[in-house]
C-alpha cells in the first residue's frame, strides 16, 4: 500500500533519515536520541541529520555525547531493556569496533540470556561505506561482521523512503537493530518525493527494486543504485534485469530472493564490502542449497576489493564495486 | 518506601549475609562432591558489599552485576529457588536455564543484567540511570565490578559520561585484591580506586567493604545524592575473596599470610560478633536465624536438584521478540 | 615432511602450545608475550598455557596485564612494527570484541595504509568455542567476525603438532594473525607424540586428515575431531568420507578443497560457529563457483544453531554441532 | 644526540611553526579554490604543541599521531615533498597514496602511525615504548592526541598500562578545547585533563600549548624521566583550533568571544614577537626565514600536483607481506 504523496519537495535521504527520526520522538515519547554531536548547539550532528530535534524534543531527550562509543552503545542497551526506545548514532561503523561488546555481547543476547525476561529495543544508527577519500579506517561496510551474531537485525536502505519506513520500523522493533547509512546516500543520493506520512517498511521484506525476467541480481544500501545502472545498461542487448533491494540483511527476505531465482534461474549477488566470507556468501549459499538443480549457472558473487580501502581517488574508485563490475556479472551470468 | 527511610535492622543484614554465605557453601560441597559442575565465582568475603549496597536500595531501584554475583542476587532479592535453579540450569531458573549463573536477571526484584564481560555492566548501567532521568521515575541504578575492572575502557567510559550527565547511578568496586590472579598493584596504576572519581568530577569514597553498616551508610549518601539530582558516586569497598578466582583456582599465588590477614576480617564472625556486643542480639536468636536460613538454603538445593532441565525446544526461543516479515 | 618423533610422552594440545612459544621464545628475541595472568607469579595463564615461560625468559619478555584488551592488542601492533614479535594473549575470544578495532582497524590495516613501510609481525593467541557450561558470553567462535578482514590471517588448528607447527608459522609471519584455541582442546583433545624438533606448519595449507572418496567433510578446528567420528560412523555402511582440517581459515586453502570436491562431487562443510553468514558460506560459495556443473548435488553446510549459546547442559549439547549433525549432512550428500 | 644536549634555538622553532602554518595555509586555498578534494583537518593554532613536543625528541624516537596530524608529521621531520604527495593521494607520497592524511607513516623520521581512530594511538604507542624498554635502545615514544579522545576508553587502558610498566612513552594532549563540534566541559568530566594523570599515578602537566617555548621545556622533562625508566608522563598542553573541525566546518558553536579570545594567544605572532624583543631576531631575518620557507612548501605543493596518482595495480599490493600456501 503507497500512500499518497501530497508534498512536492523532494526529499534526501538525510531527509528521510530526520524525519523518521522526528515523528518517531512526536509520537512516542519513549523514542531517545544520543549520539556525538546530535543536539543543535553541535550542530544536530556533522551531517545535520539530527537537526533540529533537541530543539524541538528537549536535550533530556537528544543529548550529544562524549567521545565514548561503548558507552553510548551501553546506554542504549541499558535505557532499551528499562523501557526507552533508544536511537544511538555511532558516527562511522568502523568506531563500532571499540562497541562491538556492547553489541553483540549484549544487546544482541540479554534477551536470550534473560530467558525472554528483558528485550533490548535499540537501534544503532551508522554511516558506512567508501567515498570521497576518506581512507582505510573511515570506510568500511561491517555487514557480514555483524551478520553473524545471532539476536541483531541489521537494515541498510537504498532510498529516502525506505530509510524513512525502515528506519520507523528499526525504533518499533523489540529488538536490537544496527541500522547502516551508506555515506554516498548524503551526497548525491537519488531524491524522493515522501507522503506526508510515509509508510513503514516491515523488517525482512526485500524490494523488487527493478522487475526482469533474465537474471536476478541481489543487492542491498548504495550497490542497488550500480545495480540499476547495470540493468539499465545491459537492457540495450536485451538483457532484463530483475534487481532485489535486500532492505534488510539480517534476516533476509530469503523467500523473495528464491522466487525470482527460481524465475530467472541466473543471480548475481553484488555488495559494497569484499566478497570473501561477505553477505554474498550466505546468499549464494541458500539459493545453491534451495535451487541446485534449476540453476542455469552458479550464482556469481561481485563486491569491492579485498583489500584495506585506499586514499587515493584513482585506488578508491578501483578498489570499489561499480555499475561496470556488476555489468560484466551479469553478462557472464547470460552466458551460463 | 524510599531507602532513606527504610529500616534494615543489623539482624536482616546479618540474615542477608549468612543467606549468601550458607548458598556459597552448598554449592561449594555440591561441587567439590562433584554432584554439580559449575564455573563458579564464589562471593565468599564480600557478603557485606552486596548487602551494604542493597540496603540503601529499593526494590524497584536497579542492579547491574558480574558473574561473581551471586551476593548481589541475593541481596537485591532474587528469590531463592528460582535463582538456585538458574545456577543448575534447570527450566524453573530464573531465565528457564538459558543464561546461568554468569548472567542472571531478574527484573521483579530490580536485578536487570548480570554480565561475564568484565567492565560492561557500566555503561549499561548508565543507560537504566539515563532512562530514569529522563523518565522522571525516581530509580537509582547500582552497578557492582571488581577492582581489576576498574582498569578497563568501559569503566573510564561510564564514569565519566554518568558524570557528565550527572546521572542516578551508583558505581561499586568490589575492591577484593585481585583480578583472576593479579593482584590489585600489578595492574592497576593508582593505591585507592575511589581516588579515580575525581578524574570525572565525581564523588569518590573508599569504605571498609566488611562492615555492611559502613557500606549501607556510603550507600544511602550515594543513593540521596542520585535522587537529588546531584550525580553518581564511586564507592570502593574494600574487602576480599577466600575461595579463589573461580571454583578450581587453587589460589597459589596468594600469600599465607595475606589470606591470614584476611580472614582476620570476614565480615560474617564480625557483624555476629557486633550483634552480640553491640546489638543485643542473643546466641540462641541468631543460632536460629542460622538455622532457618540453612534450612531454606537446603530446600532450595533440593528442589532445583529435583526440577528438570528445560526442553530442547527452549533453544531457539527467545532470540528475537519479534520475528521480521521474511525472516528465516 | 615428518620429523622422526623421538619423545614417547604424548603431548597435549596445551603441550604443543606451551612447547611452540617456548622455542619461538628460545629461538628469537624478538619473541615476546604478554596478556592477562600469563606470568609465572600468576600462575601461567589460567590454564596454565604459559606456564614456565616468565621463570625461563623473565618478567620483561613474558607479562601478565591489566584487564585492559585495547591495551593488550595495541601494545602488540606497536611492538610489532617496531620490530618486535609479540604474542598476545586474549583470554576468550568474546573479548576481542572490546578490542576489534586494535585488531581490524589497525593491526589489519597499518601495512597497507604505510604503503608497505611497516609490517605488524603480531600473533593474537585466543581461546574459543563452547564447552561446559561458559554460557553465551564466553563461548562463541568469532571466526567469520574477523574473516572478512583484508589483511588478518586466522589459524584453527585441531591437534597438539599442528597447534604447534602453526602457531610457530604465526609468530614467524610478517602479518597479524590471529590464532583460534578451541576450550575443549584443552580438556579431553586427542593427544600426540611430538618430535624433538616438531615441524612448521605453512599457514594457508590444509590436511587431509582423512583420506575418502565418496564425500568430502571441509572442516577446521574441534570440530574436526566431530567429523572424523561422523565419517567413522558412517563407513559402516560403505561410504568413505575424506575429511580436510582447513588449518587456516584465511586464507583457506583453496586448491586443496576444490581438488577433493572435484574427486568426490559431494561435499559438506561443518563448524561449530552457526550457518548463516558463517565461513562455510564462503566455501560453499566458491566451490559451487568453481565446480557447478561436476558436482553431485548442492555443497551442504553444517553448524551449531543460530543462536546465542544456552547455558544449561541440554542446551548447550542441543545447541552445539556434534557428529551426528555431520553424519546426518553426509548421508544427505550421498542421496544426492 | 640525546634530546637533552639538543639545541634547537628558537628560530628554529618558529622556522617549523612557520613551515606548518603555511603548508596548512596552502592546503586551504588549494581547496578553496576547489582544485584539491580533501578530508582535511587543520591544525592551525596548534603549532607549538607539536613544535616543542618534537624539540625535545630525537629523530629516533618515535611519534604516533592522528588525523589532525599535519602539524606534528611536519616536526617531527617528515620531508616536505613526500608529505604533500601523500596529502594528495600521489605514487610518490610517504605511502604511496594508499594511506593519505589520516594515515602517514615514515619510519625514517620516526613518525610510525597516524591513525583516524579516536584513542587507538595510545596503545599502538604504548608498543612502541613496550619494546624499547625490552630491547633497550633508549627512544622514547609520544603519542598525540586531543582533549575529546581523553573521554574514550583507549585512553584510560594505554594510561593505566604505561604506568604499571613505567613505559617510556609521553601521552600528549593537544587540548584545543573542542571535540568536533562539542566543547570540552559538554563532554569531559574533569578540566583540567593533565589531573587525569593521578588515577594511574602518573606525573601529568599542564602547559601553555601556545608557547613553544614551555612545551618543549615540560616535554624535555618527560623524556628525561622515561629515558631514565622512571614511567611516562601526560602533558597537557592547551591551545585552540582555529579553522573548525575540518575543512568545510563553519564552526558556528564557537562562540565569537571566545575565538576572538584565543586568536590573541595564536602561536605564531606570539613567537615571532618574542623573536624580535627577548630573542635579538632582526626583521629581516625572520621575513627571509618566511619567504623561504613559503617558497619551499609552494615547490611542494607544486611538485605534488605534478606528479601521478598510484597505478591501479597498487590497489592489491602491501595487504599481506608475506602470502601463506594455499592462499588465494
Ligand atoms: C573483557 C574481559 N576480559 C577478561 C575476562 C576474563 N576475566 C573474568 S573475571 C576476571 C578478573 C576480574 O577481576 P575483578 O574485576 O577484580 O573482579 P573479581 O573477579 O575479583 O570479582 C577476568 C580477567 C573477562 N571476563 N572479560
Ligand atoms: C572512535 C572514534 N569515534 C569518533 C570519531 C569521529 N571523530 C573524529 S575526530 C573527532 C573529535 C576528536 O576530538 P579531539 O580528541 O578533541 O581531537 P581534535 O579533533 O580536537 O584534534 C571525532 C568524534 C573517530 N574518528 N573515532
Ligand atoms: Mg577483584
Ligand atoms: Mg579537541
Amino acid at each position: 500500500m503507497t500512500t499518497t504523496a501530497t508534498r512536492t519537495t523532494r526529499a534526501s535521504f538525510r531527509d528521510g533519515v530526520n524525519r523518521a527520526l522526528d515523528d518517531a520522538m512526536a509520537s512516542d515519547r519513549r523514542v531517545i536520541v544520543f549520539g556525538e554531536d546530535v543536539a543543535d548547539r553541535e550542530g544536530g550532528g556533522v551531517l545535520t541529520v539530527t537537526k533540529g530535534l533537541s530543539e524541538k524534543y528537549g536535550t533530556s531527550r537528544v543529548r550529544s555525547t562524549p567521545i565514548s562509543e561503548q558507552a553510548i552503545v551501553g546506554a542504549a542497551v541499558g535505557a532499551a531493556i528499562a523501557g526507552a526506545r533508544p536511537v544511538a548514532e555511532i558516527m562511522l561503523n568502523n568506531f563500532l569496533r571499540v562497541a562491538a561488546d556492547q553489541l553483540a555481547n549484549h544487546a544482541a543476547k540479554l534477551r536470550y540470556m534473560s530467558g525472554g525476561q528483558t528485550t533490548v529495543p535499540l537501534t544503532v544508527r551508522t554511516i558506512c561505506g567508501a567515498a570521497g577519500g576518506f581512507g582505510a579506517q573511515h570506510s568500511d561496510i561491517l555487514d557480514s561482521e555483524f551478520a553473524h551474531v545471532a539476536g541483531l537485525k541489521i537494515v541498510a536502505p537504498a532510498t529516502p523512503s525506505d530509510a524513512y519506513g525502515l528506519l520507523r520500523s528499526c525504533i518499533e522493533d523489540e529488538d536490537p537493530c544496527l541500522f547502516l547509512e551508506h555515506l554516498k546516500l548524503y551526497f548525491g543520493g537519488p531524491k524522493e518525493v515522501l507522503a506526508d506520512v510515509p509508510e513503514r517498511i516491515p523488517l525482512g521484506s526485500a524490494r523488487i527494486a527493478r522487475a526482469g525476467t533474465d537474471v536476478t541480481v541481489v543487492t542491498y544500501s548504495q550497490t542497488v543504485h550500480d545495480a540499476l545502472a547495470a540493468a539499465k545498461a545491459v537492457a540495450a542487448d536485451g538483457i532484463d534485469v530483475e534487481v532485489i533491494d535486500l532492505r534488510t540483511i539480517a534476516p533476509w527476505d530469503e523467500q523473495t530472493v528464491l522466487e525470482s531465482a527460481a524465475r530467472t534461474r541466473r543471480i548475481v549477488v553484488a555488495h559494497e564490502s569484499a566478497v570473501p566470507f561477505g553477505i554474498g556468501g550466505e546468499i549464494s549459499s541458500r539459493i545453491h542449497e534451495e535451487l541446485f538443480s534449476q540453476l542455469a549457472g552458479p550464482v556469481l558473487r561481485v563486491g569491492s576489493a579485498h583489500t584495506p580501502v585506499p586514499f587515493a581517488a584513482a585506488l578508491e574508485s578501483a578498489y570499489l564495486i561499480n555499475a561496470s563490475t556488476i555489468e560484466t556479472a551479469i553478462r557472464k551470468a547470460t552466458k551460463a | 518506601m524510599p531507602a532513606s527511610t527504610k529500616i534494615i535492622s543489623a539482624v536482616d543484614l546479618y540474615r542477608t549475609m549468612y543467606t549468601i554465605k550458607e548458598c556459597d557453601d552448598q554449592f561449594w560441597t555440591l561441587m567439590q562432591s562433584g554432584q554439580v559442575v559449575l564455573n563458579y565465582y564464589s562471593p565468599r568475603g564480600q557478603e557485606a558489599v552486596a548487602t551494604g549496597i542493597c540496603a540503601a536500595l529499593d526494590s524497584t531501584d536497579y542492579l547491574v552485576t558480574t558473574y561473581r554475583g551471586l551476593h548481589d542476587h541475593l541481596a537485591k532479592g532474587v528469590p531463592l529457588s528460582d535463582l538456585w535453579a538458574e545456577f543448575l540450569g534447570r527450566a524453573t531458573g530464573t531465565c528457564k536455564g538459558k543464561g546461568g549463573p554468569m548472567h542472571i536477571t531478574h527484573p521483579d526484584s530490580g536485578l536487570m543484567v548480570t554480565t561475564g564481560v568484565v567492565g560492561s555492566g557500566l555503561p549499561i548501567a548508565n543507560g537504566f540511570a539515563l532512562w530514569s532521568q529522563i523518565n522522571g521515575d525516581g530509580r537509582v541504578t547500582a552497578c557492582s565490578f571488581g577492582d581489576g575492572a576498574s582498569n578497563i575502557g568501559a569503566f573510564h567510559e561510564a564514569l565519566n559520561l554518568a558524570s557528565v550527565w550527572k546521572l542516578p547511578v551508583i558505581f561499586v568496586c568490589h575492591n577484593n585484591l585481585y583480578a583472576e590472579h593479579t593482584a590489585l598493584a600489578a595492574g592497576t596504576g593508582v593505591t585507592r580506586i575511589a581516588d579515580r572519581a575525581a578524574s570525572y568530577g565525581m564523588v569518590g569514597v573508599q569504605v571498609d567493604g566488611n562492615d555492611p553498616l559502613a557500606v549501607r551508610d556510603a550507600a544511602a549518601e550515594a543513593v540521596a545524592r542520585a535522587r537529588a539530582g546531584e550525580g553518581p558516586t564511586l564507592i570502593e569497598a574494600v574487602t576480599f575473596r577466600f575461595r579463589g578466582h573461580q571454583f578450581g583456582d587453587p589460589g597459589e599465588y596468594i600469600d599465607k599470610a595475606e589470606m591470614a590477614a584476611a580472614r582476620e576480617r570476614d565480615p560474617l564472625p564480625r557483624l555476629r560478633a557486633r550483634l552480640l556486643d553491640e546489638f543485643g542480639a542473643s546466641p540462641d536468636e541468631l543460632t536460629a536465624l542460622e538455622d532457618e536460613v540453612r534450612a531454606a538454603v537446603t530446600q532450595a538445593a533440593k528442589d532445583a536438584l529435583a526440577t528438570p532441565e528445560p526442553s530442547v525446544e527452549e533453544l531457539f526461543t527467545d532470540v528475537f521478540a519479534t520475528t521480521a516479515g521474511g525472516a528465516a
